[in-house]
């Protein structure tokens, strides 16, 4: 007999935006029950890996105005403009908020919270502390949320399948990785909150645990996934292993140099203008990579690379403003900032796409609400600026918090016989997958050939044929997935059955992803082809919007909400 | 960078509860690469030679604090040591004074009780409003509990204490160092309440000084540092209560 | 010397869900690596314990008078007792260098408004309070003064 | 008991504490002296001959410093004794090791007193 829990609440996630989202709800409702069920333990929850900054007007040399048009700007004008009018609005009381709960930002003299320079962001309006923002806000958040005995933890818990009833979501089936058993989580609305799918790419900033697994339970469901072709690069990672260096490296005032030890944001025309460093990402990541197709790169064992120069900065700012850059740098390639500078080359690290939702953070299935990098509010459209989503998972991790327990008081409990009955289906699901010993396929290729095809279909430069080339190859991988074999039988966390279900969740995300790619014919934001260079607002402003279909993905479009500015060509 | 000739034996502790009386021993001989650190080496175990072997790892970036294990003989974030310190047979093995749960994966369960003990939240007596902004905090208040804020529950501490080791009741150093670090926070008002759990079972007390924790520690929060400071704000906190006993003690 | 550590250590408050190996003690403890130094400090503890009983004893026979005064000082010419305060010295210089090295980590960073020196100046008055202490008491116990 | 125990820990922490730290500064020159240096005869015996011995300990300073010399060392070798046990595996007749421990230290401390008084 399946085990059945009940909650209110149940939240999938427990990393900023799922915390944010348990604390809302039990601030308004402190006996709201509340389930958190998380893969990891939430610390580890890969928030923990942001290392810039969060985003929220706070100076008085800024305002709404201001943040709200360079996030437009930034997104390449297909984000939706009343979302980010409320995002801008809100986003200082959650940073305010997580003051108040302890997070150690950095402080001016005065004792005012300290703010630094972003990429397309206009002004100083970056809350940090030091370069461990996220480390700092979740440890705060998760620190925070242990005081409130209503929130119970499924600590490493892999959600497999959300329970629908009567058209309605009630709850999540999750394989307990300790003990092998699948145990149904039941509530009367549901929060996603799992973060992006950076590993279906091979080299990425994304940590392990980074597969997709929401979105593929939402759009499992028949929610659409929207935008997922805007696949963010960031400029800075380490090359080989792909470890983030933050954009706050810039921020602060370091340069980008070729092998002819040019400052070539500055000396030639990317179209950052004046920016020149601080440019936003996909401008950067292009430039970078026009740099070395030129032939002005240094070529390493991972390929050729770029430098990142801190050392006009001084040994003073570099410890206190970017401690962890010069920890990660000395550990991970064996340069100190201090006297070297570091190699770099672009790297995938957000996806500005995830499950569709509009301003309230619901999802088109009632009662399923999403926030966080899992989510797609539209708030970054084609290309997020840097410092956005630490703030984005704060103010919608709320939103769904908050307008999931006002779902959930309005909402009956469905019939437990009937989501019973999907659970143990889906226990026997993973039952089977864990026992299946038979098969011609090993996950490691699978996964292998997901890298390769994605890169090569789905990077930072991207043309028809090949876009087309990755869908179809993904598809075959879903076939080759059938055919999977595992070694490991046990019940007792067994990580190889939890790879074999991220990776069916992998290639979901992938598949969509190459699909509503090879769709959008213009380059826009992160979007970018070779064979049409240009934006083209006549036939592609909108929203790409994908849904499962068993005969392959099914596209749809979706209005983008302007309102406030009309689009325009996009240079700074 | 791939010359591909350099090989490394690997004796990695199994266990599996369902199979195993008692963890035992397996050897791994694979090709490394010279810059691959432990986790890659674990890796390629997994993906290439083993898929039953059984560990924790996220961000393989030193932050997640997911990977900790012993590493011949010593607590390691394996996503940060390098192979090439080690000689041609690595020993790997779960966590020290951790019960084990399977292979490498140890219970953490216990761990999180003791932090979430020492309540790791900022307590006021009465709560900020948001309109009322941030507070105020200058850098040198920051200064004063910055480092034991920086601990990123890797429990590697715990494997390294021996007082953790020997008295089950041991609130430890992660949970003494995060808890110290609010009550040392510009903006809490509850050290009284953090310092009654410090003197309670298990508490700060009970700390011999080994000074094992910080010499481990793989982010330099010395929680040695904390949870001795902790012991005197503790003592103070219980001195100043004799000579004026406050309201509501027994 | 693998040795079992407390079957109790770091186990959550209620039992595992599932069968768990009990935990072990790390490889070296207590007498490999670093542990050694850790394990002589605490060991020094009988020292202590036998020089504060040793120091009662000789007290109390001061205020018994001058033959069992004069027993104390010939009892401790045996070689038993001269080698012991060797023993003793050495042990005691130990665990100076040793705590006194931690000490400063044990400072708040402030005690009321009130704020410790600097490391290094802390280290230089523990050891100066340590030399001068020991210089003056044993020039006083030696005749040298008084 | 555990809970006497609990209750006491901040006083014996603060004896132990301050045996390692005093304790070390003044039984070094003790134990220099009067345990090297005299017996083997590098300082004549007669710097602590009857008179003078009477006439340091009988001193108000003297009877402090000598205090210092037992009490400290006392607790601070209990404490760490009860440490040792704990290190090797004895958490469980914890109960009754501490208390025989520190009760050792208490009467030393007490006879301590007895004897200082009665130079």
């Amino acid at each position: 007999m399946i085990e059945v829990s009940r909650h209110d609440i149940v939240i999938v996630g427990g990393g900023a935006a799922g915390l944010r989202a348990a604390v809302a709800a039990t601030e308004i409702d402190p006996d709201v029950s509340i389930a958190l069920v998380s893969k990891v333990y939430p610390m580890r929850s890969h928030t923990v890996s942001a290392e810039g900054g969060a985003a929220a007007v706070v100076r008085e040399d800024d305002n709404f105005e201001m943040h709200a048009y360079d996030t437009v700007k930034g997104s390449d004008f297909l984000a939706d403009q009343d979302v980010i009018r409320t995002f801008v609005e809100q986003a200082p009381g959650e940073l305010t908020l997580l003051e108040h709960w302890g997070c150690p930002w950095s402080r001016n003299e005065d004792g005012t919270v300290a703010t630094r320079a972003f990429g397309g962001m206009s002004t100083k309006r970056t809350w940090y502390a030091a370069d461990k923002v996220g480390f700092h806000m979740l440890h705060t958040l998760f620190q925070h949320s242990l005081r409130f005995d209503n929130i119970v933890r499924y600590d490493e818990h892999f959600a497999t399948r959300l329970l629908v009833d009567e058209g309605t979501v009630r709850g999540v089936a999750a394989l307990d990785i300790r003990t092998g058993v699948v145990r149904v989580v039941l509530g009367r609305s549901l929060i996603l909150a799992t973060g992006g799918a950076g590993k279906i790419f091979p080299f990425t900033t994304n940590g392990s645990i980074k597969t997709g697994d929401g979105m593929s339970l939402a759009y499992r469901a028949g929610v659409a996934l929207k935008d997922m072709e805007f696949v963010q690069y960031h400029p800075t990672g380490l090359p080989g292993t792909g470890i983030l260096i933050t954009e706050a490296t810039r921020g602060e005032g370091g340069y980008l140099i070729n092998a002819e030890g040019e400052r070539f944001l500055t000396t030639r025309d990317y179209g950052v203008g004046s920016k020149a460093e601080l440019g936003p990402r996909d401008m950067i990541s292009r430039a970078i990579i026009q740099e070395l197709e030129a032939g002005r790169g240094f070529s390493g064992p991972y390929g050729d690379y770029l430098h990142l120069d801190l050392r006009h900065l001084g040994e003073a700012k570099i410890v206190a403003r970017l401690p962890m850059v010069r920890e990660i740098s000395k550990i991970y390639i064996g340069v100190d900032p201090v006297h070297e500078p570091i190699p770099i080359r672009p790297v995938v690290h957000y996806m500005m796409g995830g499950i569709d939702t509009d301003i309230t953070a619901a999802t088109s299935l009632p009662g399923l609400y999403a926030a966080g990098e899992c989510a797609s509010v539209s708030l970054n459209g084609a290309n997020r600026l840097g410092s956005n989503s630490l703030t984005e998972c704060l103010v919608f991790g709320a939103a769904a918090g908050r307008n999931a327990l006002s779902f959930a008081k309005g909402s009956s409990e469905g019939s437990e016989d009937a989501l019973r009955r999907q659970g143990e289906e889906e226990a026997a699901r993973v039952a089977a997958l864990r026992g299946k010993q038979k098969g011609g396929e090993k996950l490691s290729r699978i996964r292998g050939d997901l890298h390769k095809t994605m890169e090569s279909g789905c990077g930072v430069y991207r043309v028809q044929e090949t876009m087309d080339e990755t869908a179809r190859t993904v598809a075959q991988l879903k076939g080759r997935y059938a055919d999977v074999a595992l070694e490991d039988s046990s019940a007792v966390f067994n990580t190889e059955l939890v790879a074999a279900l991220e990776m069916g969740n992998m290639l979901d995300i992938a598949e969509v992803v190459a699909n509503s790619a090879a769709a959008r014919n213009e380059s826009r934001g992160a979007h970018t082809r070779r064979d049409t260079p240009n934006r083209d607002d006549q036939n592609f402003l909108y929203h790409t919007l994908c849904y499962f279909d068993p005969a392959g993905p099914r596209l749809e479009k979706k209005g983008v909400t302007l309102g406030h500015w009309e689009p325009e060509e996009r240079k700074y | 960078m791939s010359d591909g000739q350099q090989k490394k034996t690997f004796v990695v502790t199994r266990f599996d509860p369902d199979r195993d009386e008692a963890p035992r021993k397996q050897s791994y001989e694979i090709p490394v690469q010279p810059d691959w650190k432990v986790l890659d080496a674990l890796n390629f175990i997994k993906d290439e030679v083993d898929g039953t072997l059984s560990y924790r790892w996220s961000c393989r970036m030193a932050v997640c604090g997911s990977c900790g294990m012993m590493v011949n003989g010593e607590p390691r974030l394996t996503c940060k040591e390098a192979l090439s310190q080690y000689g041609d047979t690595v020993d790997v093995g779960p966590l020290a004074n951790f019960p084990v749960v399977r292979d490498l994966v140890i219970e953490a369960d216990g761990f999180m009780e003791k932090l979430t003990s020492v309540k790791p939240w900022i307590i006021r007596a009465k709560e900020r409003a948001v309109e009322e902004g941030p507070m105020r905090q200058s850098p040198a208040e920051h200064e004063e509990f910055k480092q034991f804020s920086l601990c990123i529950n890797c429990m590697l501490c715990y494997s390294a204490c021996p007082v953790v080791a020997n008295e089950p009741e041991f609130l430890g150093p992660a949970a003494i160092a995060v808890g110290h670090r609010y009550s040392i926070d510009s903006r809490d008002e509850g050290a009284a309440e953090r310092n009654e759990v410090f003197r309670g079972e298990g508490g700060v007390f009970s700390c011999s000084f080994a000074n094992e924790c910080s010499e481990v520690c793989p982010k330099n929060v010395d929680p040695a540092a904390a949870v001795n400071q902790a012991k005197f704000n503790a003592v103070i906190d219980w001195a100043t209560g004799l000579v004026l006993p406050r309201g509501g003690d027994e | 010397m693998s040795r079992n550590a407390h079957p109790d250590a770091m186990a959550p408050s209620k039992p595992g869900r599932t069968r768990t190996a009990p935990p072990q003690l790390p490889d070296q403890f207590p007498f490999g690596g670093r542990y050694l130094a850790y394990t002589l400090f605490d060991l020094t503890g009988i020292l202590y314990l036998l020089l504060g009983f040793l120091v009662l004893c000789a007290v109390w026979s001061l205020g018994s008078g001058e033959a069992a005064w004069n027993g104390v000082l010939e009892r401790n010419r045996s070689m038993l007792y001269v080698g012991f305060h060797a023993i003793a010295l050495v042990g005691v210089i130990f665990v100076g260098i040793r705590f006194f090295g931690f000490f400063p980590k044990a400072q708040p960073p402030r005690i009321g408004p009130v704020k410790p020196p600097p490391k290094p100046v802390i280290l230089a008055m523990l050891y100066a309070l340590w030399i001068g202490v020991t210089a003056f008491l044993s020039i006083v116990l030696a005749g040298g003064i008084f | 008991m555990k809970h006497l125990l609990l209750k006491l820990e901040p006083l014996i922490w603060l004896l132990f504490g301050q045996g390692i730290l005093l304790g070390t500064v003044l039984l070094t020159g003790w134990v220099l002296v009067v345990g090297l240096a005299i017996p083997l005869g590098i300082v004549p015996a007669d710097a602590l001959s009857y008179e003078r011995a009477q006439m340091l300990g009988s001193h108000i300073i003297g009877r402090v410093i000598l205090l210092g010399l037992i009490v400290l060392p006392l607790w601070k070798g209990a404490h760490h004794m009860r440490h040792i046990f704990l290190d090797f595996g004895g958490a469980k007749r914890d109960v009754l090791v501490a208390p025989l421990l520190y009760l050792l230290a208490a009467s030393g401390s007490v006879l301590a007193v007895v004897a200082i008084v009665r130079i």
